[in-house]
Parts: C-alpha cells; sequence; structure tokens
C-alpha cells in the first residue's frame, strides 16, 4: 500500500513539474499566476499521499498550510499585477 | 524503498530547475514567481527530511510571506527605470567558475562525513519529560535554547525599527505604505471574510499543537500575519498608523512576558529562563500564546514596510 | 546515495546558484532573491546535518531544525529589511541600481531615525 | 474487509492520479489563458477530490478524517475565488499567450 501511494505522490510530482514547465514556459505574466494554485492543488495532493504512505498524521499540517500559503501567494500576484498607476499619487504624497 | 528515492530525485530536479530558473528569469516577477513556487517545493523537501516542523516554517514563509513582501517591492520597482546592464561576459564567467567551486567544495564536505556523528538528539529526549512538552523542537526552542528564541524575537523587533527608521521625518509615525488591492473587487472582498476565519482557526491550533506535535509559535504566529495582510489588502481594514498604543503593545508583548518569566527562573528555579519544576509546560504555552500575537504582528508589519503617510487629522 | 545526501548535494547546488546570481545581477531585488536562494540552500545542507545525525527514534537531530527554524524567521526579517533600504533608495535617487556611473543626486540626509 | 478497502484507495487514488495527467494536459495544450486556467483549476480540484476521497479509508479516526475533507474543502473555495481574481486579471490585461 505504502509504495503505491508513494508512486501515486511521485506521479503527481511529475504532472505538477510538467504543468509548472507550461506554466512558466509562457510569456504573460496572468499564465505565471497559475504556479501558486498549481502547487495548491498538486502540492497538498503530494503531501497527503505521503503523509499516508509514511503514516506521519503530522504532515497533514504542512498541506494544510501549504493550501492557506497558496491562496495567500495567489493574492499577492493578482495584486502585483493589478494597475500600478493608481499607487503613484500615493507614493509621491509620502516621499 | 526504490520508489521513495524516485520521487526524491525527482524532487531536487523540480526544486533546483525552479531555484535556477529564479536566477536566469529575465523579469523580475517571473524571478519572484519562481522563488515562491521554489519556497512551497522545499517544504515537500523539508517533508523528505522528516523535519516537519521546518516544513511548516518553510511553506509559511519562503512561500507566502516573502513573495508579498518581494511582489509589492518588484511592482514599485517596474516604475523606476534600472540600469538593464548585466555583468560582463568574463565576470559571469569566472564568478560561475567560483561558484562551482562553493558548491563542489560543499559537496564534498557532505560526502565524507564525520565518523562519529555529533548529535544531541539522545541529550534533547532525556530531559524533554520533564518539561512537559512532546514535540523535541519545541523543547529546544522553549527550552534548552529559549535565550536564542528571546533574543530572535528582539531581532524581530530590531529589524521592525530598522524598517521604520527608513521613513523619511516628516512621516514618522505614520500609516504603512503597504500596497491595498488598487480596485476594490468583490471576489477579493469575499475571499478576505472567508479565509481569515479559517487563518485564525489554523493559527490557534498550530499554537496548541506546538507543545506536542510540530508547529508552534512561528507557524502560528506567521499564520495570523498572512491573514491579517489579506484583510488589509483587501481593503476592509485600514493599515493602522505605527504610532497605535494597541499596535506597540501587541509587538512587544511575546517577548516582555518571556523575559518576565525568565527573569523569575531566576528567582524559582536558580537560573535565568529556567522554568520552576512542575510548571514549565503552562509557562512555555503562556508564552507560546503571547509569542504568537507578537510574531504576527511584527512579522505583518515587516512586510507593510515603512510608513509613508501621515494619519489624517 | 540516500535520501539525505542527496538533499545536501542539492542544497550545496543551490548554493552555488544564489551566489552567482548574487555576483552576477545588477538589481538589487533580484540580488536580495539570489541571497535568499543562497541562504535556503544553507538551510538544506543544515537540514542534512540534523538528518544524519538522527538518534533516539527521531526523524532527525531536533537542534539543528530549531536553528533553522530560527533562521528562517531572521532571514524573512533581513529581506524586509533590505526591501525596505531597495525602496528607500528608489525614493530618494529614483533609481534602483547601485552602480556607479552616471551618479545621480545621492544625498543621504533623508531618514535619520 | 481491509483488503476491500485497499482496493477502493488504489482505486480512487488512481481516478485522482488521472484527473491531475488531464488537467497537465490541458495546461500543455489548450490555446489561451483562460481556457489554461479552467484546466488546471476545475481538473486539479477533481484529482484533489478524489486522491482525498482514496485517503479516508487510510485516515486513523473519524478526526484525521474530517480534517483530510477540510482541508479539501479549503482548496476548493479559495482555489475558486482566486480563479475567479486570476481571471479578472485576464481580462484586465487581454488574454495574450
Amino acid at each position: 500500500m505504502a509504495s503505491f501511494l508513494i508512486g501515486a505522490a511521485g506521479f503527481v510530482l511529475a504532472m505538477v513539474a510538467l504543468g509548472l514547465i507550461a506554466i512558466l514556459w509562457r510569456p504573460a505574466d496572468v499564465d505565471h499566476m497559475m504556479a501558486a494554485q498549481l502547487l495548491g492543488t498538486g502540492g497538498v495532493a503530494i503531501l497527503l499521499l505521503l503523509a499516508a504512505a509514511t503514516e506521519t498524521p503530522p504532515i497533514v499540517d504542512v498541506a494544510l498550510l501549504l493550501a492557506l500559503f497558496a491562496a495567500f501567494a495567489a493574492v499577492a500576484f493578482v495584486r502585483s499585477a493589478s494597475d500600478p498607476e493608481s499607487e503613484v499619487p500615493e507614493t509621491a504624497s509620502g516621499g | 524503498m526504490t520508489i521513495l528515492s524516485v520521487f526524491d530525485i525527482g524532487l531536487v530536479v523540480l526544486i533546483l530547475g525552479i531555484g535556477a530558473s529564479t536566477i536566469a528569469a529575465r523579469e523580475a516577477f517571473a524571478a519572484v514567481i519562481g522563488f515562491v513556487v521554489y519556497g512551497l517545493l522545499l517544504s515537500i523537501a523539508w517533508v523528505r527530511l522528516s523535519a516537519v516542523d521546518v516544513a511548516l516554517t518553510e511553506a509559511a514563509i519562503g512561500g507566502g510571506m516573502t513573495g508579498m513582501l518581494m511582489l509589492g517591492a518588484v511592482v514599485r520597482l517596474r516604475l523606476a527605470k534600472g540600469s538593464d546592464t548585466r555583468a560582463s561576459l568574463p565576470v559571469r564567467f569566472s564568478a560561475g567558475v567560483l561558484c562551482a567551486l562553493v558548491t563542489a567544495g560543499l559537496a564534498a564536505a557532505i560526502l565524507s562525513p564525520p565518523e562519529a556523528i555529533p548529535t544531541l538528539a539522545p541529550m534533547v529526549m532525556e530531559n524533554l519529560a520533564q518539561s512537559g512538552l512532546g514535540n523535541p523542537v519545541a523543547g529546544v526552542l522553549f527550552v534548552y535554547r529559549a535565550l536564542d528564541t528571546l533574543l530572535e524575537k528582539v531581532v524581530l523587533i530590531l529589524a521592525l525599527l530598522g524598517v521604520w527608521s527608513l521613513a523619511p521625518d516628516s512621516v514618522w509615525g505614520g500609516i504603512p505604505g503597504l500596497r491595498v488591492y488598487a480596485r476594490p473587487s468583490s471576489t477579493l472582498t469575499f475571499l478576505a471574510q472567508l479565509l481569515p476565519p479559517v487563518g485564525i482557526v489554523v493559527a490557534i491550533y498550530m499554537c496548541w499543537v506546538g507543545a506536542k506535535e510540530p508547529g508552534g509559535a512561528f507557524q502560528g504566529g506567521t499564520v495570523l500575519a498572512a491573514m491579517w495582510l489579506l484583510v488589509m489588502i483587501a481593503g476592509l481594514k485600514r493599515v493602522p498608523s505605527i504610532s497605535q498604543p494597541w499596535l506597540r503593545l501587541l509587538l512587544v508583548v511575546g517577548p516582555v512576558i518571556f523575559l518576565a518569566i525568565g527573569l523569575a527562573g531566576m528567582v524559582l528555579a536558580n537560573a535565568f529562563l529556567a522554568y520552576p519544576p512542575g510548571y514549565a509546560k503552562p509557562l512555555i504555552v503562556a508564552v507560546e500564546v503571547a509569542l504568537t500575537l507578537s510574531i504576527g504582528v511584527a512579522l505583518g508589519l515587516l512586510a507593510a514596510g515603512p510608513p509613508e503617510r501621515v494619519q489624517q487629522r | 546515495m540516500n535520501a539525505a545526501t542527496l538533499f545536501g548535494l542539492s542544497g550545496a547546488a543551490l548554493v552555488g546558484f544564489g551566489l552567482y546570481g548574487l555576483v552576477t545581477n545588477p538589481e538589487p531585488l533580484r540580488k536580495i532573491l539570489a541571497f535568499n536562494l543562497l541562504g535556503s540552500g544553507v538551510f538544506l545542507v543544515f537540514g542534512v546535518v540534523s538528518r544524519r545525525a538522527a538518534a533516539s527514534g527521531l526523524g532527525g537531530d531536533p537542534v539543528p531544525q530549531a536553528m533553522v527554524i530560527t533562521a528562517i524567521v531572521v532571514a524573512f526579517a533581513a529581506t524586509a529589511m533590505a526591501i525596505a533600504l531597495v525602496l528607500r533608495l528608489l525614493q530618494e535617487t529614483g533609481r534602483s541600481t547601485l552602480s556607479a556611473d552616471n551618479s545621480g543626486g545621492t544625498n543621504t540626509d533623508g531618514g535619520n531615525s | 474487509m481491509n483488503l476491500a478497502l485497499d482496493i477502493f484507495t488504489v482505486s480512487v487514488v488512481s481516478a485522482g492520479a488521472f484527473f491531475f495527467l488531464a488537467g497537465t494536459v490541458g495546461l500543455l495544450r489548450f490555446p489561451d489563458s483562460l481556457t489554461r486556467l479552467h484546466a488546471l483549476t476545475k481538473v486539479d480540484n477533481l484529482g484533489l477530490g478524489f486522491v482525498v476521497l482514496g485517503l479516508l479509508p487510510q485516515a486513523n479516526g473519524p478526526f484525521s478524517a474530517l480534517k483530510l475533507v477540510s482541508i479539501w474543502l479549503l482548496v476548493q473555495l479559495s482555489g475558486a475565488i482566486v480563479t475567479q481574481l486570476i481571471a479578472g486579471a485576464v481580462r484586465q490585461h487581454g488574454p495574450h499567450g
């Protein structure tokens, strides 16, 4: 059972790797933003599989944090891609 | 066992590839996104090194918080036109050779392990029961090396003072220049309403479980910081000015309680930062709760940056 | 080769990558990023030290692990400080690089704490 | 009984892995950002759902099973919202690539 689960984790890792290549290869920023999302699902799946395979329940907590921070990172990506000009007046008044 | 090593090799190749891409990427935005992905992947590597505590910290700080910090800077630096001249070819070549030498030296050190591997693990486990903790890493952080942990909190506050002191005189005590989301959108608002309750529960869970299993004040505090930033970015809460008394109180409450308990230990247990027998666990939990709050506020403010505006009076 | 050695070697390689980026890239932000990469490589080497010293039924020596946790948090604080410095440099000089050519006004009287 | 549960796990986790494969094929083959986003989020969430479902019999105790399900719910909800945000960014910048 354990080796099947690890095999599945390895398969998902390979899929995540291929997906990352596909995402990061393209020039558009919008495509890059999907990277966190990809890790959010794929990474969580890998960690849950590893937790079950090695019978280490705390790994599930890592998956939980990964899910939370993948969403957080995605928000950061989208924020930085949103219009930078609208922020300029405020920075100018500050400095 | 072999299938596990195939998994490890795949993971290492992926991490190295993403790591190299953050260096080689032409645009800063792509490089930072690569770095976030790298941080999230590295937490899987830490899991494979059976260091779950570190994996939690890396996922939170390496993946989420550092990415948020750097992306904020990328946007501002995009407005400035820096010189795009890369180092010349001979410089790059010699730098490459130098770095390869460093890597080779490290690799040689790793491949030739010492005959008697020094380890403190048996000593840690021997005395862990006295502290009432179940997580050896928490034991090291709060019992054996409590001074390091205390000083690290001080370092966080010093770093924050350093960041604040970069503000021009006119806006000292003002509002940090955290970039809020430019266009208020109902989607982001919804996420900022949905995620923080979950995050706060996770932070409390991390803080609580840290005594027994992987987790603790660092991880919990980072989650709190991230949730706070999310709420501020979405515009649901205003960014507070750094002269707010409650803010400063929260910032120091953790180190102060830690220090107070440490000083009390001088009287009650005959050593600085020693816990009186039988009371170790409740005291450590109290310190962890206070530290979680302080770390959350400190990390959030570090990510928010120096003050840039004066409060409207 | 066991798993710990594998991750240790990748840590060594990451130190090399980070150092290369730190030396060759002119943009301060990219230098900071490369420095973080270098740091995480060092942490991985530490993790291998921890894993190698597995004893007493533990997966690894908890002392290096605790040090790495502390180090990650401190590295974040240092990164925040460095980024604040770069942004302040941008505010003062309008440039984001430290290169000595075409020196725009570098007045440093702005923010004394 | 145990064997039946194991067979359940193997088949359902395999189904999850298949959906991850499908999602990656979508990422590689689809022509523009929005369809790739669709492939990534819909299919991968389904894949994660199947992986979680398959791991449920292996969880020790109802509490850890509940934790697995809540992690999936968290990913599902935050993923849906983040997808919306990215799609908004696509609309703002125009779908290139």
